[in-house]
């Protein structure tokens, strides 16, 4: 068992036990709290799959940006009765039914592909690529390969500029952007403060 | 940074600051700062920048080019010809060109080290369109006449525009035009115009920038009309007055009548040669003048070109042919395509004509006086007009000597008859423009007779000392608010800068000076135009009658320049509510004055070491920088008997000292005749004009032209279009009318049923199954969202299989 | 079956298909909108674990089978989608508790047939 | 360090990996703490100061300086309280949380060269995202405190943490720009040589970049005037207003922290990190060798520089508490959104430009020592192109050195 292979099953173990966890959570900031760990354990997997950049930016826009958001709705709405809303019985049978078969069809086809990986080459993705560097066994002196920095590359696939391994993505990268200044709009119009016709309060009211 | 990179850059930038300006104020206008006062400004700056950018242009000109060297330098080619030229004629011009080989010898290795042979930049900055052949772009032709022009605009404008801050004050709150009578009797009341005048004084400047700086013909039409068209706006400034919008009607309709000349003109130019630009290898200069690049044995004698003797001898081509070069050159012996050159002339000429109003199309310009008096000053007097002779000065090349000889006696028409009505104008602003009609005359005269440097130098002092005399004469407008110069009188004590410095532009325009030694402006460019003329004569005994009108066109000048300034400033005043009306001009509009007379001074200075020698000026030598291929040498018409003397004959003592002398002689007697009359008082101008009566009505009547043309073109044209509308009105629209009312009434019936049975019926089908359908299947919407969820993984999931199971099977 | 020793890309697939399963499981039955947003962020998430996967040159023994870095850019296209989309949820589901009270989705249902 | 003992030592890698991970982690958790401590010592002395008065003086040494001693003592001693309505296990997990958001974004924080806890190539990126995290903690203690004073600062919190995360990115986004390299390492050693290499007087974008950073800064670490979330002259004590004790003593350990985070990214981002104003090291020739005594004496000089640094920076911000008063919220959001994010956006666009048109920047004011000239813009080659070594990776020759390593045949695993 190698270090690599430990650190993966510790954070997969992580995210998938938390993601049920999501699941079976009663209590909706409970089920936040959950989330952002399982979230944050995948963005250690992405890290441990030499994904460094997607791997911090799923830190910063995931589980910084977006579950704040969703754990500040929680607080906004999270009041007596709606903290937890239970589920029939009927419908949690129905939901494992259905959820099980999806499963039963992913996981036989996630097992079939790729059947022997194949890397001798165990070391710690992402990290003091220096020290492989100067190993002393030859097959090391293939690593960097595989482990070299992503951040400029993506970087310059979202600019548009192929590199290897990237193709351009200058026209999706516009469009997310254009896209995202379309949402902001739409949800500041949306959750915006509805003027109504309010009867005039008195002066003692609102002392 | 190489001065080929900087002219086309500082004169692209000094050229564009106006139209920016001009953006600003049509967008911003109204709002800048009170009633858009800002707006003056906005395009003051815009122009004082241009004016500097315009300035370093020269510096940069000057600096790669020198000012101060002998007027050949420029081209030692030049000499070497004319030298040629005048070996074989055997004229007196000899010696002057002895000198000439000397001076160039002794300045060649300066020469070389600083012009390099190339005397003119040229290129595009944009291309705007290209069709096979035909190729249209925004480019430069840029020599030291370009430079000039655009000094000489940059600081005319500049003045006007500070003059105007002033002058037009009144637009700056509600405006009461008295001049303006409503149906109600009253007055109108508009609000002021201040920042619109400012907003078509940059696009003025802009357009006259671009006709300057245009690299091809296309381009400069294009200005041309821009021109125009401001010279529309600004005429009809009051537009609420029908005079003012009469003018500009009538100006531009008038120069539509010359663009028309024009657009053949450049039709001739591209359908033979294919091209549009001036310079380059196979601009038009190059084509017309073969010599002028590669210095082959023709020297820079005109040739028709290839293009030309082809169109001309289409007949004889059979189809799908190329005539090779030994052919086209025994057509052109023969005199083949020499009329398409003329036509290709007289073309661009009249445009020139219709635009710098020379005779017969001279009579927009004296009714454009309607407008602002800054506008009169700026745009007919000392730009747009001259715009004209600007052309034919950068088009010499192409004409040839029978052209030439139309264009000098237009001109020479011109400047006689404006100057006879000029004697007996009233209005003070009329006077000008006739005296400005008289100097374009003068111009395109000098042009025509083959001085070339002395027409274009006519231009310039001509600018110089004509917006002076408008301003000054604005000036006095603004003081004692009339006109009619029988109103004013005495105002010298009043107004002293008004009238002195307006001394100064009467005593320019009659090319006051000591003979043979020195003068204001005027004095040397219109001495150089008479020894021009004076040589022409020798050569042109059958022209001689030219000769002799300008000389006297000069004594009129004189005589007529001196009685507005009489009638204006000395004796005693004839109204005395508009004398003690009067007084002396803000600031703003006195100080263009006097910057604007040490111009009208100074501008043709002969430089002070060589000071006897007219022709030693820096601007006469920068001119000769500019100076045209062939006109060093004498050329003949093939066609009518006529010789285009070479200028620099003209420079001999034999003609340029009598020349002179008739000069100061006749403006003398013209001057001391109007002190006579009007300061002396020996006759009485009345008892003149009982002893003349009918010659001074038909001047008064002003050679009735107008009433010509309304005889001859306005009443014909207004028949035959009432006629014409009479036949639309009942023949065309009747037929039309009432098929239309037929097949109104057929559709009407028909509409209606095809409408009810079949349109709406299949409509309503579909409506009604549709709600059907839909009534149907509402039930399957239930709106839990976590069912659909579940239906979508229950989909998914079917999908799979069906994938797995089905199709890879 | 895949090796349990070395990691590769097989291992990766599952703990995205359970996330991703989670996720579908967890819109499903929760009635409280956010919880059914908080399944929508999962199953995302899931899909992502698929793309980083595939597209690292690290866990993958043929090059045939990845997308080298474009799964991971694509990636990053769905964690900015997400974040849009969870603004986008969040102002609906405010709207929609003030309208009505609730967060309940089983109440949402002003639209069925 | 992962060498030493891996090569001379012949440990396994992984038992490497762990001996270095653990010493790092010592190290880390070490400098949060003391500093803390010298922190909170220092806070009182400044505002002593600023209020005209001496500030603790009287428990124990010189200027008091045994104060935060003693107060750890009694905290450490104090009960450990909980409100009944409580959701236990969000309570007792939220200030650890905090600390370890505060904590984990100090490993990719170098201090010298080489001297990091991991050397991370997205460095910048990884210590803002940390960074943000920490504001989870806070959240949750608010939530789980069953208060509404601790929901009001959990919520204020929430939304200013959230937006201030826009302009601070977008601030951090110009030096890397420059640098063309989110590593931190490699930002620091870019600016090294005289002062006018600092990334602060590059050119008057970046100048006024470093402010708006240090206003937003300021505002994610919740420092007055931008600590709405505990505001105790309305919300009581805001989010911790229920901890007591220990769990309340590890919410300031984190604040101190981030404090001391924030500035320490500020330095290395902006005031050459560990590269001094005069390079004393390089000087007396110091750091030409990249291993050994010397550079080891070069780091130590560099370390202390970029320790100094930082906490000048912290004390600014302890000036900032107690000279300003606190804002109203909806100055908070708007001076984010009105005032910081345009203003970096602007800089940002501005440093662009300055960047892709060449224009001589600070650092042609001085001899460059110890750096290259034009090295600065070296990250912003192509990699591909920049470096031969790597370009030999290119897909052609991927597969030439992929296809011997292969033991058998790419087969369809379809078929299997």
């Amino acid at each position: 068992m190698s270090w690599h292979a430990l650190e993966f099953y510790f954070l997969a173990l992580m995210a998938c036990a938390f993601a049920l966890a999501v699941v079976f959570a009663a209590n909706v900031v409970r089920m936040a709290f959950y989330l952002i760990l399982s979230l944050g354990a995948t963005a250690g997997l992405f890290f441990l799959a030499g994904a460094d950049f997607v791997g911090a930016m799923q830190l910063m826009m995931y589980v910084g940006g977006t579950l704040v958001l969703l754990v500040f709705g929680v607080m906004l709405t999270a009041q007596g009765p709606w903290v937890s809303i239970r589920t029939s019985g009927g419908e949690w049978v129905l939901a494992a039914l259905v959820g099980g078969s999806l499963l039963a069809v992913l996981v036989p086809t996630a097992m079939r592909l790729d059947p022997a990986p194949n890397h001798e080459h165990a070391a710690v993705p992402g990290t003091a690529h220096k020290s492989e560097n100067k190993a002393p066994d030859a097959k090391a002196s293939t690593e960097p390969q595989t482990t070299r920095p992503t951040a400029t590359r993506i970087g310059l696939g979202l600019i548009g500029a192929p590199t290897s391994g990237t193709s351009g993505y200058l026209l999706p990268f516009e469009a997310i952007s254009i896209h995202l200044l379309v949402v902001l709009i739409g949800a500041a119009y949306l959750a915006r403060p509805k003027r109504r016709a309010r009867p005039k309060l008195v002066e003692s009211d609102e002392a | 940074m190489e001065a080929s990179v900087l002219l086309p850059n500082l004169l692209l930038f000094a050229w564009l600051l106006p139209l920016a300006s001009f953006a600003l104020i049509l967008f911003f206008g109204p709002r800048m700062g009170k009633a858009g006062k800002g707006a003056s400004y906005v395009a003051t700056g815009a122009i004082l920048c241009s004016l500097v950018l315009s300035l370093s242009a020269l510096m940069v000109w000057t600096g790669r080019h020198g000012v101060w060297f002998d007027e050949h330098e420029s081209g030692s080619a030049h000499a070497k010809e004319g030298a040629h030229e005048s070996s074989e004629k055997g004229e007196p011009v000899k010696t002057k060109h002895a000198k000439n080989e000397e001076a160039a010898a002794k300045n060649a290795s300066k020469a070389a080290a600083t012009t390099a042979g190339k005397n003119e930049y040229e290129g595009n900055w944009y291309n705007l369109v290209g069709f096979g052949k035909l190729k249209l772009s925004i480019g430069w032709y840029i020599d030291s006449l370009t430079v000039i022009m655009f000094v000489m605009v940059s600081i005319i404008a500049s003045c006007i525009h500070f003059y105007s801050i002033g002058y037009m004050h009144d637009e700056l709150h509600e405006v009461t035009d008295h001049e303006v009578t409503l149906a109600d009797g009253h007055h109108l009341h508009r609000p002021g115009r201040f920042h619109r005048f400012f907003q078509y004084l940059s696009l003025f400047c802009f357009s006259m920038f671009g006709i300057v700086i245009a690299g091809n013909i296309a381009m400069v039409f294009v200005f041309w009309e821009l021109v125009g068209i401001c010279s529309y706006f600004l005429i009809g400034f009051y537009f609420e007055r029908k005079s003012a919008s009469t003018a500009a009607n009538k100006a531009f309709i008038v120069n539509r009548v010359g663009d028309f000349g024009m657009i053949i003109g450049m039709c001739a130019l591209f359908g033979a040669l294919g091209t549009f630009s001036f310079g380059g290898k196979d601009g038009i200069f190059q084509q017309v003048r073969p010599g002028m690049v590669d210095g082959d044995e023709h020297g820079h004698a005109l040739r028709v070109p290839d293009g030309m003797v082809v169109a001309a001898a289409e007949k004889s081509i059979a189809a799908g042919q190329t005539p090779d070069a030994k052919q086209i050159s025994a057509w052109r012996n023969s005199g083949l395509g020499y009329g398409l050159l003329i036509v290709a002339g007289l073309g661009i000429f009249c445009g020139c004509m219709g635009k710098s109003a020379q005779f017969p199309l001279h009579v927009w310009l004296p009714d454009a006086m309607e407008g602002p008096t800054p506008v009169s000053a700026l745009v007919h007097s000392a730009t747009m007009v001259a715009a004209g002779v600007y052309l034919v000065g950068r088009f010499y090349p192409v004409f040839t000597p029978e052209v030439l000889l139309v264009i000098a006696i237009v001109g020479c028409i011109t400047l006689f008859m404006a100057a006879t009505i000029a004697i007996t104008a009233v209005d003070i602003k009329r006077v000008l423009a006739y005296s400005t009609l008289s100097q374009l005359g003068y111009m395109m005269f000098a042009l025509g007779v083959g001085g070339w440097v002395a027409g274009i130098l006519h231009l310039i002092t001509h600018a110089f000392f004509k917006s002076l005399l408008f301003m000054c004469s604005g000036s006095v407008i603004h003081a004692v608010h009339t006109n009619d110069m029988r109103e004013m009188g005495g105002l010298r004590k009043k107004m002293p800068i008004t009238a002195y410095t307006m001394l100064v532009g009467c005593l320019a325009i009659i090319g006051a000076g000591l003979p043979l030694v020195a003068g204001l402006s005027g004095y040397y460019s219109k001495d150089a135009i008479l020894a021009q003329a004076l040589l022409h004569r020798d050569y042109n005994k059958t022209f001689a009658a030219l000769f002799y009108i300008a000389a006297g066109g000069a004594a009129i000048t004189a005589f007529y320049m001196f009685r507005l300034w009489y009638m204006t400033f000395s004796g005693k005043p004839r109204n005395h509510h508009c004398y003690d009306h009067a007084h002396e001009s803000p600031p703003v509009m006195w100080i263009p004055l006097v910057v604007l007379s040490f111009f009208a001074i100074f501008v043709a200075t002969p430089s002070l070491s060589d000071f006897r020698n007219p022709a030693s000026g820096p601007l006469v030598n920068m001119l000769e920088q500019a100076r045209p291929p062939g006109t060093l040498a004498a050329q003949t018409g093939a066609w009518a008997k006529v010789t285009i003397p070479d200028e620099h004959g003209s420079h001999h003592h034999d003609y340029h000292v009598p020349a002179g002398l008739i000069a100061f002689c006749t403006a003398m007697s013209g001057l001391l005749l109007a002190t006579a009359i009007y300061c002396w008082r020996l006759v009485k101008p009345e008892e003149v004009k009982q002893m003349f009566g009918p010659l001074y009505s038909f001047l008064w009547g002003k050679w009735w032209f107008d009433e010509l043309y309304n005889l001859i073109f306005v009443r014909p044209v207004l028949a035959i279009g009432h006629a014409i509308a009479e036949l639309d009105r009942l023949g065309i629209d009747g037929v039309i009318n009432g098929s239309a009312r037929a097949v109104m009434g057929f559709s009407n019936w028909f509409d209606a049923w095809i409408d009810r049975t079949f349109v709406d019926g299949s409509v309503n089908f579909m409506a009604r199954k549709i709600f059907g359908l839909g009534l149907a299947m509402r039930e399957i919407q239930t709106g839990r969202l976590r069912q659909y969820v579940v239906l979508i993984v229950v989909g998914t999931v079917a999908l799979f299989l069906v994938a797995t199971f089905a199709i890879a099977r | 079956m895949p090796d349990l020793q070395t990691i590769g890309l097989s291992h990766y697939l599952i703990v995205g298909a359970i996330m991703f399963v989670c996720g579908a499981v967890c819109m499903a039955t929760k009635r409280n909108a956010l919880g059914v947003l908080m399944g929508i962020e999962l199953v995302l998430n899931g899909a992502n674990v698929n793309f980083v996967a595939f597209g690292s040159d690290f866990l993958r023994r043929n090059p045939a089978y990845g997308i080298g870095l474009d799964g991971q850019i694509i990636a990053l296209f769905v964690i900015v989608l997400a974040a849009a989309e969870a603004a986008v949820a969040l102002a609906i589901v405010l709207n929609f508790y003030n309208n009505h009270s609730t967060v309940d989705v089983d109440r949402a249902d002003e639209l069925k047939g | 360090m992962t060498n030493l003992l891996y090569f001379q030592l012949g440990l396994p890698l992984a038992l490497a990996h762990v001996i270095v991970a653990l010493v790092a982690c010592f190290l880390l958790i070490n400098l949060i703490a003391v500093g803390a401590l010298f922190f909170i010592w220092l806070e009182r002395k400044v505002s002593g100061r600023i209020q005209d008065r001496l500030g603790p003086t009287r428990v124990g040494g010189k200027f008091g300086w045994l104060q935060t001693l003693a107060d750890g003592l009694k905290l450490i001693t104090k009960e450990d309280l909980m409100p009944k309505g409580a959701d236990a296990l969000l309570f007792r997990l939220a200030p650890y949380i905090s600390f370890c958001a505060s904590f984990c974004a100090f490993i990719a924080l170098p201090f010298a060269t080489g001297w990091v806890g991991l050397e991370l190539n997205v460095a910048a990126f990884f210590v803002l995202a940390v960074l943000g995290l920490e504001v989870f903690g806070v959240i949750l203690a608010g939530y789980s405190s069953a208060s509404k004073w601790s929901l009001f600062g959990a919520m204020r919190e929430a939304a200013q943490v959230v937006s201030y995360e826009v302009p601070l990115g977008m601030c951090v986004l110009v030096p890397v720009l420059i640098a063309g390299s989110m590593d931190l390492t490699k930002i620091g050693n870019l600016q090294a040589g005289w002062f006018t290499n600092w990334y602060i007087f590059h050119d008057p974008f970046t100048f006024v970049t470093f402010w708006v950073f240090f206003t937003c800064a300021v505002a994610s670490v919740n420092r007055a005037p931008f600590d709405l979330a505990e505001a105790e002259s309305e919300l009581v004590a805001g989010f911790h207003t229920e901890y007591s004790g220990l769990r309340w003593s590890f919410f300031f350990m984190a604040e101190y922290g981030s404090m001391f985070l924030v500035s320490g990214l500020g330095t290395v981002l902006f005031f050459g990190g560990w590269n001094g104003p005069i390079p004393v090291a390089d000087l007396l020739g110091l750091s030409a060798s990249h291993s050994g005594v010397a550079f080891f004496i070069a780091n130590l000089l560099g370390m202390t520089g970029f320790i100094f640094k930082s906490v000048i920076l912290v004390t600014v911000m302890i000036w900032i508490r107690w000279t300003l008063p606190r804002l109203r919220i909806d100055q908070v959001i708007t001076t984010c959104w009105k005032y910081c994010t345009p203003i970096a956006a602007v800089m940002f666009t501005g440093v662009v430009f300055w960047q892709a048109l060449g224009i001589p920047s600070g650092g042609d004011l001085a001899p460059r020592l110890g750096r290259p000239a034009g090295a600065s813009r070296e990250g912003w080659l192509m990699p591909d192109a920049a470096n031969p070594t790597v370009a030999q990776h290119g897909p052609a020759a991927h597969a030439a050195t992929e296809a011997p390593t292969n033991t058998h045949t790419p087969t369809d695993p379809q078929t299997k």
